[in-house]
């Protein structure tokens, strides 16, 4: 297949993972959507790197599943420490950021 | 790494020692950062032997590079201008790590303040030497940061907006100093090709006339801040008053200097036309200065205060010397600084002591204390007469040589044709030299208040004498303050190249600026086009472009 | 011939491909849409897996099968713990806020402006197939510690980083808060105790430089 | 020639350290064995140095001793030099010698004090700073010495610091000090500027007339302001009008402080600068001038006051203002000889009178009130003896006294040599001194009656107390009594006999101040006999008011005129004067301009202005991006991210077409600017704004041909095939 469907469903991967950050109360869906953002991404490297025959994408693509692994474990860390705090995870309750 | 390199870094890793020590651990944090500071000092001890005096050019350079692609590099150099600089830091440190009232009454977190003292020596040491500047900017916010953490975390009531203020004072200037360090780097890149932060190269670049004016502006924003000349000088009462007694110390002794050093490395040799335009505004402020900080601390009842207002005042001093532009009143400008943290960090360390003992600093709460502390009486008076400038004491010849700088001003300037460009020499020496009147007015007003009188307040009965460690402060401060009195050759000699050289250097950019203000920017002397990006095996040529 | 078979691709390719990204999309359409978390969860790792096949037919072996190890294995697995540990259904799992739901217009307005650029801009032919070794751990793990061994070495101290973290946030802070009271305290009376002057004790602010 | 000059303060010096490090853990017997020993060393070695090698020198301009380069920046070069010569080498004896003498008086006049090692270490330093005063090869190396005595005098005067009275005299001595301070550094600075040296010799070598120091400065020459301002700094030391305010409020201190430092040394050393820059002041006529005056009107002006003080040391102070008048008439008529004759003698007896006071107050256990004094003649025969003694060399009647005050009249009544058209000064200033020694003599004869004759006006238990001093004070008295008698030998006017080589001081001092002023036999034996004839008639006036006690004349004169008395009394309240007129204001000022400019200005108005503003946009900003609201703020980011596309690809439509019209046809140029358009940009023009195009897919320049007259809207939509977007332009034209 050409490159261009592939880049075009990660696209579209980024774009789901977007509505899901933005339009979803449950944090924990929302670390799941940024999940799906970041496989947007690899998806777009990798399709690339097929493309150019050259394996660089491949690492970069594996750095980003390390990363998204790193950033789950404290993401998820948060999560639980902010639903022992406050009882919850809906963001709309939680607006720690405010000043 | 030379020396210098290891002098720069000696106190951050002693930092990273002191953070490793468990924080229960108090008197072995005192210990390792007074270890680590005395070390640094010893080592800084191989830099004055390995100084060569005969010499105008910087010396014990290193230069390794540090970010290749923009032409970065870890460049450090003494001279004669920077050389007594570090030693007065790396001799104030360790001094204010031995200083039990160091960091002041709120006796928390002895582990974070003595790594923060060091991190604070590493961004002293590493401002002064550096030749890079980009280097020197990083240096620069280094030292910064500690600061505000130890006004902001050890200080007292309104230590927040101390702390603020002193951050956001000093931000503002050297944030538009950073544009300007990069508006040269353009230049040079513009008209060289290279790319070069490297003084030694930059400060061979001749701007056209307005920009000039603007970076001068920059650069001398952020200095004039940190001196601070008149207008500027509010956050330093504030700062002082609420810093603990090491910080109050560090920032009076060497801190301000970096204003003053700023204007001698950079600010004038890289600007030379836009300064002599400024010169006449910034002598007159610095002169309101004088008198102005001593007016202020006649008036005030805070003990603190009134030597923070009497900092102004000395300061002025060093900014004027130097705008006089000649080797005298340069020399004594620099002699001034050292003096002024000697004589300033001694006072300090007494304020701090008697806050320690009576925790207050109000002059109408003490009163005879003569009777109860002879020995730090002795010693506290002898500083106190440092300041006003005693001759025999630390505090005269600086004062000496600046006013007799300014009386010669034009005198040094007819040769090269630039008669009267300061301002009614004479006038504005009469009127600094009030300061000798004042400055007796203010501090012995404030040491009669503390020490004569009788003493009959209940509180001031049970006041103990130096004893211990602080003695040795206090001895040591008095003993620097007589050596430097009675012998001040030995340090004025080693200065004295480097001062003629940047005076006779100025001398030569002015009048070439002044050949062809509006021409594009170039680099003079024309050779230094030609000079090859430093790297350690070719040296650049010597700052100041002039054999003397 | 047409958009969905493009011309040079071979039929099983097109026809695995349509297969896999219908699957990715519905997934990922499911997951940020589902009320119960586990559902979500599920889904997830549907699409993960769909997405590990597609690299599969990139020619990519080494990560697809990392994509199934790290994410549909370690990753996933967290989810479903910390599912566990809080269960929550909402009401409403979708919030739609005015300018949310502008974000997620703005969102599409990015997409359709990138299908159409890249509609025109990239080449629709079939790359050619790589060599044999293209994507195989050997190759990969040549590159990666060969010329990118400080960004793995980066990496791996992220990670690291991130366990700590994980732990140090998570876990619960009473007992730390107890000792430092307990320590407050000790050093006070320690204070106290080494003052020099009578009266001392009113003092608000403890000297203590002994 | 060189001699070890440096031992002469070095000593004291050394005493002083070693006292205030051990002092205190010695017996009274080791601290005073130190420091007298110190002085009594540099004693020696002074006489020594005077006797055996200054002779030797004396034509080479003395002995010379460099420690090295103190201070060089530049083309400064200050070395730390000592020079003896003939008047340092006097000034230096006088002070080692009776700075001996008053060590070992306060041996005894001390005895009862805590402070004991303090006090000694104190007087050591003092001995030294005063040495290195004189000594001094520049003026800097002198300022040294200046500033030293400066503090060791309000270190003394501050001694008994517990009363706040005390510690407030020696303030305020310190800061009139540093009033004077401020000229002497100017006037150093000026004669620097010109005369590029600050040593004394170079500079007399400079001062010549026509040299360097004779240009023309504000209207007159540069010596003379620099004699001016140096000048200032000798009132200051020297206690002249209008900086001799410290000097009475010092004599707080102890008595054998006063006797030293507020007598017979210290305050002198404005004379001794004078004489020591004489070359500046010989070219400046008009600032011999101003000398002159100020010393005249000081000394009739304290000899006022004098008259009306009941305190015994207050009494002396101002006649030690008044004296010291007289040396300054002497040096400001050129008379230098004559200045530092009176110096010497001065020092003798005042020193004397002083220690009297102080064996007295003993007596008196502690009180200085000569109300309560009288009939103290028996009680105290030796203190009496020596004080009838130096009093008659203070009125002028025994040699001392009679011979340099008489040497400074005459100086003066003959000064066309050095004042040149501002003789008349000095005559007048002559007049004025003989007025002034009037008065000496009827104000120190007031004392000498209202203490030692008549009867004891004391109340009992003090008179119970009443007993000579003992041997350790008495001695030091008798040696002063007989300088005070004798001193005034080495200072005989030899001319009168025609053996000039009589008069020793002049042969000591001929080679540094220049030879002696001429005065012609007939002045000089005027002024003798008129002085003498003044003098006997004050003391015969004291006689007529006081002898005894307080006799009918005296009450009734207090009567007839309370006011005036009142007002000597008060000093003319000069000092309220200042503290109104200077210092009050000083302190008003400087509180206004803390808190308008510091607080208000600076603190709420250049600082407080931007921060408003920065606050400002701050809450702006902050209002769009929301509330911590992380989903808020990702919207706003793909918003922002949206919209940096949209507008980075619109295609470059002109702002407005070029349409040039010919008759019915119109060229359209949808051109931006004057560069062509991108190649990817596709124009469609539709002319008649109708919906339809007529030219599509063309480029940026079209033309067209209208059916009829009239006006049009033409629009033209600009596609840009590679993003797929568009713009439009409309705009009218009218053909006809």
């Amino acid at each position: 297949m050409p490159t261009i469907y592939y880049l075009i469903l990660s696209f579209a991967l980024f774009l789901i993972g977007t509505t899901g950050v933005l339009l979803r109360r449950n944090a924990l869906i929302v670390l799941m959507a940024i999940e799906l953002q970041l496989n947007g991404g690899n998806l777009a490297l990798i399709a690339f790197s097929r493309q150019l025959g050259d394996l660089k994408g491949h690492v970069f693509a594996f750095l980003i599943i390390a990363l998204a692994a790193a950033e789950a474990a404290v993401g998820l860390a948060i999560l639980v420490g902010l639903f022992r705090g406050r009882q919850t995870v809906n963001l709309d309750e939680i607006t720690l950021m405010k000043r | 790494m030379g020396v210098l390199g290891w002098v720069t870094l000696l106190p951050l890793f002693g930092a990273i020692l002191v953070m490793l020590v468990p924080r229960e651990e108090e008197s072995i944090h005192r210990g390792l950062g007074l270890l680590t500071a005395l070390v640094t000092f010893a080592v800084s001890l191989t830099i004055l032997t390995g100084f060569d005096a005969g010499q105008a050019g910087f010396q014990l350079e290193v230069d390794k590079s540090w970010i290749a692609p923009l032409g970065i590099r870890f460049h450090l150099g003494v001279d004669g201008i920077s050389l007594w600089l570090v030693m007065l830091t790396t001799f104030m440190v360790p001094v204010t790590l031995l200083c039990p009232q160091a960091i002041g009454i709120r006796n928390i977190r002895v582990r974070e303040f003595t790594a923060a003292m060091l991190i604070l020596e590493t961004g002293m040491i590493g401002a002064f030497l550096a030749l890079d500047l980009f280097v020197f900017y990083v240096f620069w916010e280094l030292m910064l940061i500690p600061m505000y953490f130890i006004i902001g975390i050890w200080g007292g009531e309104r230590r927040l907006y101390a702390s603020i203020k002193f951050v956001i004072y000093t931000l503002v200037g050297s944030l538009l100093m950073l544009v300007a360090i990069l508006y040269l780097y353009a230049q040079w890149h513009a008209t060289t090709g290279g790319t070069s932060f490297d003084y030694t190269q930059l400060s061979h670049l001749t701007l056209p006339e307005g920009p000039q004016l603007l970076c001068f502006a920059a650069f001398a924003l952020a200095f004039a801040i940190k001196v601070p000349i008149f207008p500027l000088h509010t956050w330093l009462p504030d700062a002082h008053v609420e810093a603990p007694t090491g910080g109050s110390v560090i920032l009076a002794a060497v801190l301000l200097k970096f204003g003053a050093y700023g204007f001698l490395r950079f600010a004038l040799p890289l600007f030379p036309l836009a300064a002599a335009e400024a010169a006449p505004l910034i002598a007159i402020l610095a002169v309101i200065g004088i008198v102005y900080g001593a007016l202020m601390a006649y008036v005030q009842d805070d003990a603190k205060k009134l030597v923070a207002y009497s900092s102004v005042s000395h300061l002025g001093f060093v900014v004027l010397g130097i705008l006089t532009l000649n080797p005298t009143g340069i020399q004594g400008a620099i002699y001034q600084m050292l003096a002024h943290g000697i004589s300033t960090g001694g006072l300090f360390f007494a304020v701090g002591l008697l806050y320690d003992r009576r925790h207050t600093r109000r002059l109408g709460d003490f009163g005879g204390l003569w009777a109860k502390t002879p020995v730090f009486a002795a010693l506290f008076l002898v500083i106190i007469l440092a300041s006003v400038g005693l001759p025999g004491l630390c505090g005269f010849v600086g004062e000496f040589l600046v006013l007799i700088g300014t009386f010669t001003a034009n005198k040094t300037w007819a040769s090269s044709g630039m008669v009267g460009f300061f301002p009614a020499p004479k006038l504005m020496g009469a009127i600094s030299a009030t300061a000798v009147i004042l400055s007796a007015m203010y501090l012995l007003t404030m040491y009669q208040k503390l020490m004569f009188g009788p003493l009959d307040k209940p509180e001031n009965k049970a006041v103990r004498d130096v004893h211990g460690r602080e003695t040795w402060v206090f001895a040591i401060v008095v003993a620097a303050a007589l050596v430097m009195g009675l012998a001040p050759q030995p340090i004025l000699a080693r200065s004295a190249k480097s001062v003629d050289a940047f005076v006779a250097n100025y001398r030569d950019r002015l009048a070439e600026s002044k050949r062809g203000p509006d021409a594009p920017a170039h680099v003079y002397p024309a050779l230094a086009v030609a000079a090859p990006p430093p790297a350690p095996a070719a040296p650049p040529p010597a700052p100041t472009g002039i054999a003397p | 011939m047409s958009v969905l078979f493009p011309d040079g691709a071979s039929a099983g390719d097109v026809v695995v491909f349509w297969i896999l990204a219908a699957m990715v999309a519905f997934f990922a359409v499911f997951t940020i849409t589902r009320k119960n978390p586990v559902t979500a969860v599920m889904s997830l790792v549907a699409t993960f897996f769909g997405l590990a096949a597609m690299y599969a037919t990139l020619s990519a072996h080494f990560l697809a099968v990392l994509q199934v190890l790290v994410y549909a294995g370690a990753i996933t697995v967290l989810f479903i713990f910390v599912v566990m540990i809080l269960n929550r259904e909402e009401v409403t799992p979708l919030s739609f806020r005015p300018l949310r739901v502008l974000g997620v217009l703005a969102g599409v307005y990015l997409f359709v402006k990138f299908v159409d650029v890249v509609a025109v801009g990239m080449p629709t032919v079939v790359p050619a197939t790589p060599s044999d070794t293209f994507g195989t751990v050997a190759a990969v793990g040549d590159l990666l510690f060969r010329d990118f061994l400080y960004p793995f070495e980066a990496i791996s101290i992220l990670l690291l980083v991130a366990i700590v973290g994980g732990v140090v946030i998570s876990r619960s802070h009473q007992k730390e808060v107890a000792a430092n009271l307990a320590a407050d305290y000790r050093k006070q009376v320690h204070e106290l105790a080494s003052h020099d002057y009578p009266g001392a004790a009113e003092e608000p602010a403890p000297e203590g430089h002994h | 020639m060189t001699f070890n000059l440096r031992l002469i303060p070095l000593l004291p010096f050394l005493g002083a350290a070693i006292l205030m490090l051990f002092g205190r853990k010695w017996s009274r017997d080791t601290v005073v064995a130190v420091a007298a020993g110190a002085i009594a060393g540099s004693c020696l070695v002074a006489l020594d140095a005077f006797f055996t090698a200054l002779p030797l020198a004396a034509p080479t301009g003395g002995l010379r001793d460099s420690v090295g380069t103190w201070i060089a920046a530049g083309p400064l070069k200050i070395d730390l030099a000592f020079r003896l010569d003939g008047l340092s080498g006097l000034l230096c004896l006088i002070i080692t010698f009776i700075g001996f003498l008053i060590h070992i008086y306060s041996s005894g006049y001390m005895e009862h004090d805590p402070d004991y090692p303090r006090f000694f270490a104190y007087l050591n330093l003092f001995c030294g700073s005063m040495l290195v005063l004189v000594l001094g090869d520049s003026l800097p190396v002198m300022f040294i010495g200046w500033e030293g005595v400066g503090l060791c005098s309000y270190l003394l005067i501050g001694f008994w610091y517990k009363e706040t009275a005390n510690a407030n005299a020696g303030k305020k001595a310190f800061i009139v000090n540093r009033i004077g301070d401020f000229g002497f550094l100017i006037g150093m600075f000026l004669l620097y500027q010109y005369a590029g040296t600050l040593n004394f010799q170079e500079i007399n070598a400079t001062a010549t007339a026509g040299g360097v120091l004779t240009q023309p400065l504000w209207g007159a020459t540069v010596a003379f302001w620099a004699a001016l301002f140096l000048f200032v700094g000798a009132t200051g030391k020297s206690a002249q009008i209008p900086l001799y305010v410290w000097l009475p409020d010092a004599m707080a201190g102890p008595t054998p402080v006063s006797a030293l430092i507020h007598a017979a040394t210290m305050v002198t050393a404005g004379v001794y600068m004078v004489a020591r820059t004489h070359a500046v002041y010989l070219l400046a006529p008009g600032a011999l001038a101003i000398v002159t005056a100020v010393g005249a009107a000081t000394a009739l002006f304290a000899a006022v006051i004098g008259f009306a003080q009941n305190d015994f040391k207050k009494v002396l102070a101002y006649s030690t203002v008044s004296q010291l008048g007289f040396m300054f008439v002497g040096v400001g008529t050129g008379n230098f000889e004559g200045g530092i004759f009176h110096l010497f003698t001065h020092a003798f007896f005042k020193a004397g009178l002083f220690l009297c006071a102080g064996s007295v107050m003993h007596a008196m256990s502690g009180s200085g009130d000569i109300t309560i004094m009288g009939g103290l003649r028996k009680k105290l025969p030796w203190t009496h003896g020596v004080f009838v003694v130096c009093w008659l060399a203070i009125c002028g009647v025994v040699f001392s006294g009679f011979l340099s005050k008489d040497s400074i009249i005459a100086g003066a009544m003959s000064a066309e040599g050095a004042m040149q058209d501002f003789a008349w000064v000095g005559r007048a200033a002559g007049i004025v001194l003989s007025v002034a020694a009037l008065g000496t003599a009827f104000y120190m004869s007031r004392l000498y009656f209202l203490v030692f004759s008549g009867e004891s006006r004391a109340s009992d238990e003090i008179k119970h107390h009443i007993h000579e001093s003992p041997g350790s004070m008495v001695g030091p008295l008798v040696v002063l009594a007989i300088g005070a008698g004798l001193g005034g030998l080495i200072g005989l006017p030899g001319g009168l006999f025609e053996h000039a080589d009589w008069n020793l001081l002049d042969r000591e001092l001929s080679p540094v101040l220049g030879a002696e002023v001429e005065v012609s036999h007939m002045t000089e034996i005027a002024v003798m006999v008129g002085a003498t004839l003044l003098a006997l008639l004050g003391i015969g006036l004291a006689w007529l008011f006081y002898g005894g006690g307080y006799r009918e004349p005296s009450r009734k004169f207090a009567a007839a005129v309370p006011k005036l008395v009142k007002l000597a009394q008060d000093k003319f309240r000069i000092d309220e004067l200042y503290q109104f007129l200077i210092v009050r204001p000083i302190k008003r000022i400087a509180q206004a301009i803390y808190f308008v400019v510091d607080r208000i200005l600076i603190d709420k108005i250049l600082v407080g202005v931007p921060v408003a503003a920065v606050d400002f946009f701050g809450r702006l900003s902050r209002s769009v991006q929301g509330n911590g609201d992380g989903q808020r703020y990702m919207a706003v980011f793909a918003l922002g991210a949206a919209g940096v596309l949209y507008f980075a690809t619109r295609p470059m439509a002109p702002d407005a077409l070029k349409v040039t019209v010919s008759g019915l046809g119109v060229d359209v140029d949808a051109r931006r600017g004057n560069k062509a358009a991108p190649e990817a940009l596709e124009y469609s023009y539709d002319f008649d704004d109708g919906g339809k195009p007529e030219v599509s897919g063309a480029g940026p320049t079209a033309h067209h041909t209208y059916a009829q007259a009239g006006s049009y809207t033409i629009r033209v939509d600009v596609k840009d095939t590679h993003w797929n977007t568009s713009t439009s332009v409309k705009q009218k034209v009218t053909v006809r």
